[in-house]
């Protein structure tokens, strides 16, 4: 347990002071940017639509697939690339250690970015007078559990897919944001194969304007749409499938590191 | 250094022990049964069957000979495609207990670059187990052993190449393994260092601790252990002590260089014996080169030689004796 | 009979004059880049925007000719320039940037990126070259590329538009066009090669390089179109960089400006300017034969 | 050659060349130093890549702060690290390294076959340089330093990861160039041995200073009447012999034994020695400094440990 504490503590400080926290940073800068801007010019009613159309576009569409992509996809291929997974799997410890730390470092990190992010946009949000109407149609406490979940489905998959693939990067941007953008803004049943699908749910059915919201989107069209506590299983199942691929994967990988050039 | 070198046999071998195996020892520190290794189509190491005894050894080979991939079998890295290798007793593949007792200095200048040297070692001294405060003692031994106590504070990445080959050497040492993997640990290391982490391996031989250490710069090699074991092709080629390995290949003559006072006699002396071959004096009327199929014959002849004829032999050299030769003799 | 020496030889050819040594480098990596068959293919692909506003031209000409039959030469002329004037070449622009940037981001992304993973930057500067001579050189070949994107499909349109003209009218009303056309092309290459070769040489892996790139792209433009369509404040697309270049792709041909436009062309031009220099600044600042001591 | 007056050059806030001055003579020269020396520093300099704080230099009668262009159009520089153009093939690189000096495309192409000859890389040559071994990178920087038929060439580390055999091919280039072709060499490298059997004379730097200059032969004088010693068979017989005969014996280095004589004796103590003990000799040297012993004692004359 040890070891898991220790990868955990270090994976947590590379994702901190690492380059890639400042993509992240700069997605979560954006919907407070455009909030920023736009706020002043903009009519009190149109607050709700804002806070939700820069939830369900900004956060949904690129913040978390962003975090996912920059955090979890390079947890193992990183120290792959570098090298460094050396010094990691050559000490007394069980390989999956490494994995489930190194999951829990990204789970850390991008928890606190999107509640930083999201906190960040609301309070933004808030400055203009009358702006309490968020609130009324579900404020941060409804939409966050929608958005860490997806968080959280998106890291496990591809932190899998950062273990599987040993240039991961080009397979997460066309998944993130190619099949993603793709498939989940397709009406009919492919849609179910995508992730934003179950977090617009999920948000939908928590806020009130997100209904609303869901059906301009065309995602509630009526029949067969799954239930706010089914989407969350998915989400959860989604990860936890991701996870058990990362480490059956690093299990038996075998890591011949050559010299760096 | 303290040790002599041990008295060793002076009996010839017969030219019939010539490439007979040496028998595998089960109970050496690293034993490889039967062991292959391929790439898919690209072969690592074939059939290698051969067992490195304690103390310390060389590991010696052209690029591309195999010698990553034996280093790589013997930490557990990669698995064999077939045999088996079995490190102080243990099977190494999916056994990271053993890491308790292996130690790995690593070819790779790979680094968490913002990490200090010293939280490097400690971190390094942690994941083998150790509390906090046994690793940051540990750590700070092993970084003085290194000589690297100066810069300990400073970041890795901002650490000059003989920094970073130190700091790699410490991490290796810092749970007291039993057996020491040293993959061309004098790289970029500047003379100085050069002569410390020799003197180091040295020291860990003494220790009783398994070495096995792999360079390109034979006459360094030399300095650290007269064992080595030779790879080439992916296959063994020679392992034991260089002179004995010298002393097998008979097929090549032992060339020796004699400066004495008076060398048209002493090449007449050296004629009436059978095993010498070829006398030859160079220009300068100074030297005899002499080439003997029997070494240890014409050597055991030379003091009585030298003191019944007089002539002063002010110099005898052979450069067929060292590491440098028996290398260029099997890598062809 | 001679023997003749097999080992090295002394060489005493002419070396060249310093003032080509930046041409050297591009020509060099514009041959290197075009070994490569997909660059070759997106080349080509970046001209099927033109082939497709040519059948369009050519079916509002058809139309011209039976105007010519009912109403003369002259009018028919003048319904020409109308209809092929500004607007409709300005059809093409966003086609046109969009290809330079798919472009910059498959041969340029590496151009500065791949020389600092390889460490070639060393070899460059052993050489009698200055920082300068390397940015011009990196500049050159991926200003080629994008001229190739840009300025070919337009003046082909233009051809196309003139030579199946019946009568000389139309080429006297629009005779400005081919210029106006060149100086778009080089505004768009201008910019996005320096902005391509800037992101380069922040990053030593041209993967990553070239996602950043299309990111910044996107961003940009979704940035801008989701402020404009909150505010419907025009103001507000400056912040995309497709953007800027369509504005001053409007105002350089004269094309009707759009409701996302109603700004003065200058600001958008002052962007593009800043971007330029100061990608370039950025690229000169970071390329250097010595790293930190280490 | 080179001609340097107190020359001062550091980054940001430290100096690393502490203002030396020297003259490094034609033909091959070793330039020696521990890590953090200078000798990076100093070559970089030469090539116009730092400037200078103060002092001044000259490379081949040209001054470094001005024409560092010039200089760097006659001198072929071989960097320490692996360095390569990317997605190229062999022939190319040097090419195109010979291009970047002002060749035409024709001379360089056919320059580029003849120096990848000279240097050994024959099928290898079409083969794109990512996929090359640490070796054949040595000797393809190798061509592409002489590519353009440099008057002076820079080597550093020039047998850095090469085997054995790759590193002797590579220092009898190194030895081929240097003598019999005219081309003055400055061979930076950490391996001693490497800079004896290539160079003729040697620069020693130490923190940022000259510690010792000169030919390597005058450096190396003999001690007298001393004598190195391999012997085979019990030592300790053989030890107790040469005491009786009035030498000092003591522990040198690879198992061989320093053997100092007495006054007046000859060699015939030792193989006296010999077979009183009964063992065999294996080889018997008068005793000189190696490089390496000269570098150490350059070194601990100053007492510089810095940082290495």
């Amino acid at each position: 347990m040890t070891a898991v504490w220790l990868v955990f503590r270090h994976t947590l400080w590379q994702l901190v002071w690492g380059k890639k926290i400042l993509v992240v940073a700069a997605a979560a800068a954006l919907p407070i940017g455009i909030a920023a801007l736009v706020g002043p010019v903009l009519p009190d009613d149109d607050i709700q639509k804002i806070w939700i159309s820069l939830v369900m576009g900004v956060f949904v569409q690129l913040m978390l697939p962003l975090t996912a992509i920059a955090f979890a996809l390079g947890l193992i291929s990183d120290e792959v690339e570098r090298g460094t997974l050396l010094y990691l799997i050559t000490r007394p410890n069980a390989k999956w250690t490494v994995v489930v730390a190194k999951c829990l470092a990204y789970l850390a990190v991008a928890t606190a970015m999107i509640l930083l992010a999201l906190i960040g946009l609301y309070a933004v949000l808030r400055l203009k007078p009358g702006a309490a109407a968020i609130d009324e149609v579900g404020g941060i406490a409804a939409v966050a559990p929608a958005l860490l979940l997806g968080a959280i489905a998106y890291g496990g998959l591809f932190l899998g897919v950062g273990t599987v693939f040993r240039k991961p990067m080009i397979v997460g941007v066309i998944f993130a944001f190619g099949w993603e953008g793709l498939l989940g803004n397709i009406p009919g049943q492919t849609r179910l194969l995508s992730i934003v699908y179950y977090i617009r749910i999920m948000i939908g059915r928590a806020t009130n304007e997100g209904t609303r919201f869901m059906q301009g989107m065309h995602v509630d069209d009526g029949v067969g749409v799954p239930s706010a506590t089914a989407s969350a299983i998915v989400l959860i199942g989604i990860f936890l499938a991701g996870v058990a691929i990362a480490i059956w994967s690093f299990g038996r990988k075998q890591y011949a590191l050559s010299r760096v050039q | 250094m303290t040790t002599n070198p041990q008295p060793e046999p002076v009996t010839m071998k017969p030219a019939t022990m010539k490439k007979t195996p040496a028998p595998v020892d089960p109970s050496a520190p690293v034993v490889l049964n039967h062991v292959s290794r391929w790439y898919g189509e690209v072969i690592g190491v074939n059939d290698i069957d051969v067992s490195i005894p304690g103390g310390v050894t060389g590991l010696l080979g052209p690029n591309g000979a195999g010698k990553t991939t034996l280093i790589r079998l013997m930490t557990g890295q990669i698995r064999p495609s077939k045999g088996e290798v079995r490190v102080l007793g243990e099977s190494v593949w999916n056994n990271p207990g053993i890491y308790r007792r292996i130690g790995l200095c690593p070819d790779l200048d790979s680094f968490w670059e913002t990490m200090t040297g010293y939280e490097f070692v400690r971190y390094t001294a942690r994941l083998a187990g150790y509390s906090a405060g046994d690793a940051s003692t540990r750590a700070l031994a092993q970084l003085d052993r290194v000589k690297l106590t100066h810069a300990k504070d400073r970041k890795v990445g901002g650490y000059s190449k003989g920094m970073r080959q130190r700091v790699k050497l410490a991490q290796a040492m810092v749970h007291d393994p039993e057996l020491v993997v040293l993959d061309e640990p004098l790289t970029g290391l500047d003379p100085v260092g050069r002569r410390e982490v020799i003197e180091l391996v040295r020291e860990l031989g003494e220790q009783g601790r398994h070495v096995v250490v792999s360079s390109h710069i034979l006459h360094e090699v030399e300095a650290m252990t007269p064992r080595i074991l030779l790879i080439h092709r992916g296959r063994i080629v020679a392992a034991g002590e260089v002179h004995d390995i010298r002393a097998m290949i008979d097929e090549h003559p032992h060339r020796i260089e004699i400066e004495c006072d008076d060398v048209r006699a002493l090449a007449r002396r050296l004629l009436e014996f059978d095993d010498v071959i070829r006398v030859a004096i160079e220009d300068d009327a100074k030297r005899l080169r002499v080439e003997t199929v029997r070494p240890d014959d014409f050597y055991s002849r030379v003091p009585e030689l030298a003191i019944e004829t007089g002539i002063g032999i002010e110099r005898m050299t052979s450069s067929d004796d060292n590491l440098e030769a028996v290398f260029h003799y099997l890598v062809k | 009979m001679a023997l003749y020496d097999q080992g090295y030889r002394h060489w005493d050819g002419a070396l060249s004059g310093h003032a080509t040594r930046w041409l050297t480098i591009t020509q060099h990596g514009v041959r290197q880049a075009l070994r490569n068959k997909w660059l070759v293919g997106l080349l080509l692909l970046s001209q099927l925007p033109m082939i497709g506003l040519s059948f369009v031209a050519y079916g509002m000409l058809q139309a011209g000719d039976r105007i010519a039959q009912m109403e003369g030469a002259d009018a028919a002329a003048v319904r020409m320039a109308e209809g092929l004037g500004a607007d409709f070449f300005m059809k093409l622009v966003p086609m046109e940037i969009f290809w330079v940037v798919v472009i910059c981001a498959f041969a340029g992304a590496g151009l500065v990126a791949r020389d600092r993973e390889s460490r070639a930057l060393e070899i460059y500067f052993s050489r009698p070259l200055t920082r300068l001579d390397y940015l011009i050189g990196k500049f050159g070949i991926i200003f080629t590329f994008s001229m190739f994107a840009t300025i070919v499909p337009s003046l082909l349109l233009y051809a196309v538009a003139v030579i199946c003209q019946p009568t000389m009218g139309y080429l006297k009303q629009t005779w400005t066009m081919p210029f106006a056309l060149a100086a778009v092309s080089i505004v768009i290459s201008t910019s996005a090669s320096a902005v391509v070769l800037a992101f380069s040489s922040l990053g030593s892996r041209y993967r990553l390089v070239a996602v950043g790139w299309i990111g910044f792209y996107f961003v940009s433009i979704g940035f801008a179109q989701m402020l404009f369509g909150l505010t419907k404040q025009p103001e507000f697309t400056i912040v995309g960089f497709m953007n800027n270049l369509e504005r001053v792709a409007i105002a350089l041909l004269g094309a009707t400006v759009r409701r996302e436009y109603d700004y003065s062309w200058m600001w958008s031009a002052l962007v593009l300017a800043v971007l330029t220099f100061g990608g370039l600044l950025l690229v000169l600042r970071r390329v250097r034969a010595v790293e930190a001591v280490k | 050659m080179i001609d340097v007056a107190g020359l001062e050059v550091g980054y940001s806030d430290t100096l690393v060349l502490q203002g030396i001055s020297l003259k490094i003579p034609e033909g091959a020269v070793g330039l020696l130093g521990p890590n953090g020396s200078g000798k990076s520093t100093l070559i970089k300099t030469l090539l116009g890549h730092l400037k200078a704080r103060s002092g001044s230099g000259s490379v081949l009668g040209l001054d470094i702060a001005r024409r560092f262009l010039d200089i760097r159009q006659r001198v072929g520089y071989m960097p320490e690290r692996d360095c390569f153009f990317a997605g190229m093939n062999g022939i190319a690189s040097v090419a195109y390294a010979g291009q970047l000096v002002g060749m035409s495309y024709a001379d360089a192409k056919q320059r580029a076959h003849e120096v990848l000859n000279y240097v050994g890389l024959s099928e290898e040559r079409y083969r794109a340089v990512d996929s090359y071994s640490a070796g054949m990178l040595q000797r393809i920087k190798l061509a592409q330093a002489l590519v353009h038929d440099p008057k002076l060439l820079f080597l550093d580390e020039p047998t850095n990861g090469m085997d054995p055999r790759g590193r002797d091919e590579m220092l009898e280039l190194i030895r081929d160039i240097s003598s019999n072709k005219g081309i003055h060499v400055l061979v930076s490298s950490h391996l001693l041995p490497d800079v004896e059997a290539v160079c003729r004379d040697v620069v020693v730097l130490a923190g940022g200073e000259v510690l010792a200059q000169g030919d390597i032969e005058s450096m190396r004088v003999s001690a007298g009447g001393s004598y190195v010693v391999r012997i085979r068979g019990e030592h300790e017989p053989f030890e107790r012999a040469l005491t009786a005969a009035g030498c000092t014996v003591a522990q040198g280095e690879r198992a061989t034994l320093r053997v100092t004589l007495g006054d007046g004796a000859g060699t015939d103590v030792v193989w006296r020695a010999a077979r009183e003990g009964g063992v065999q000799v294996r080889h018997l040297e008068p005793s000189r400094r190696s490089l390496e012993d000269v570098f150490m004692e350059a070194l601990e004359s100053v007492g510089s440990e810095g940082e290495r």
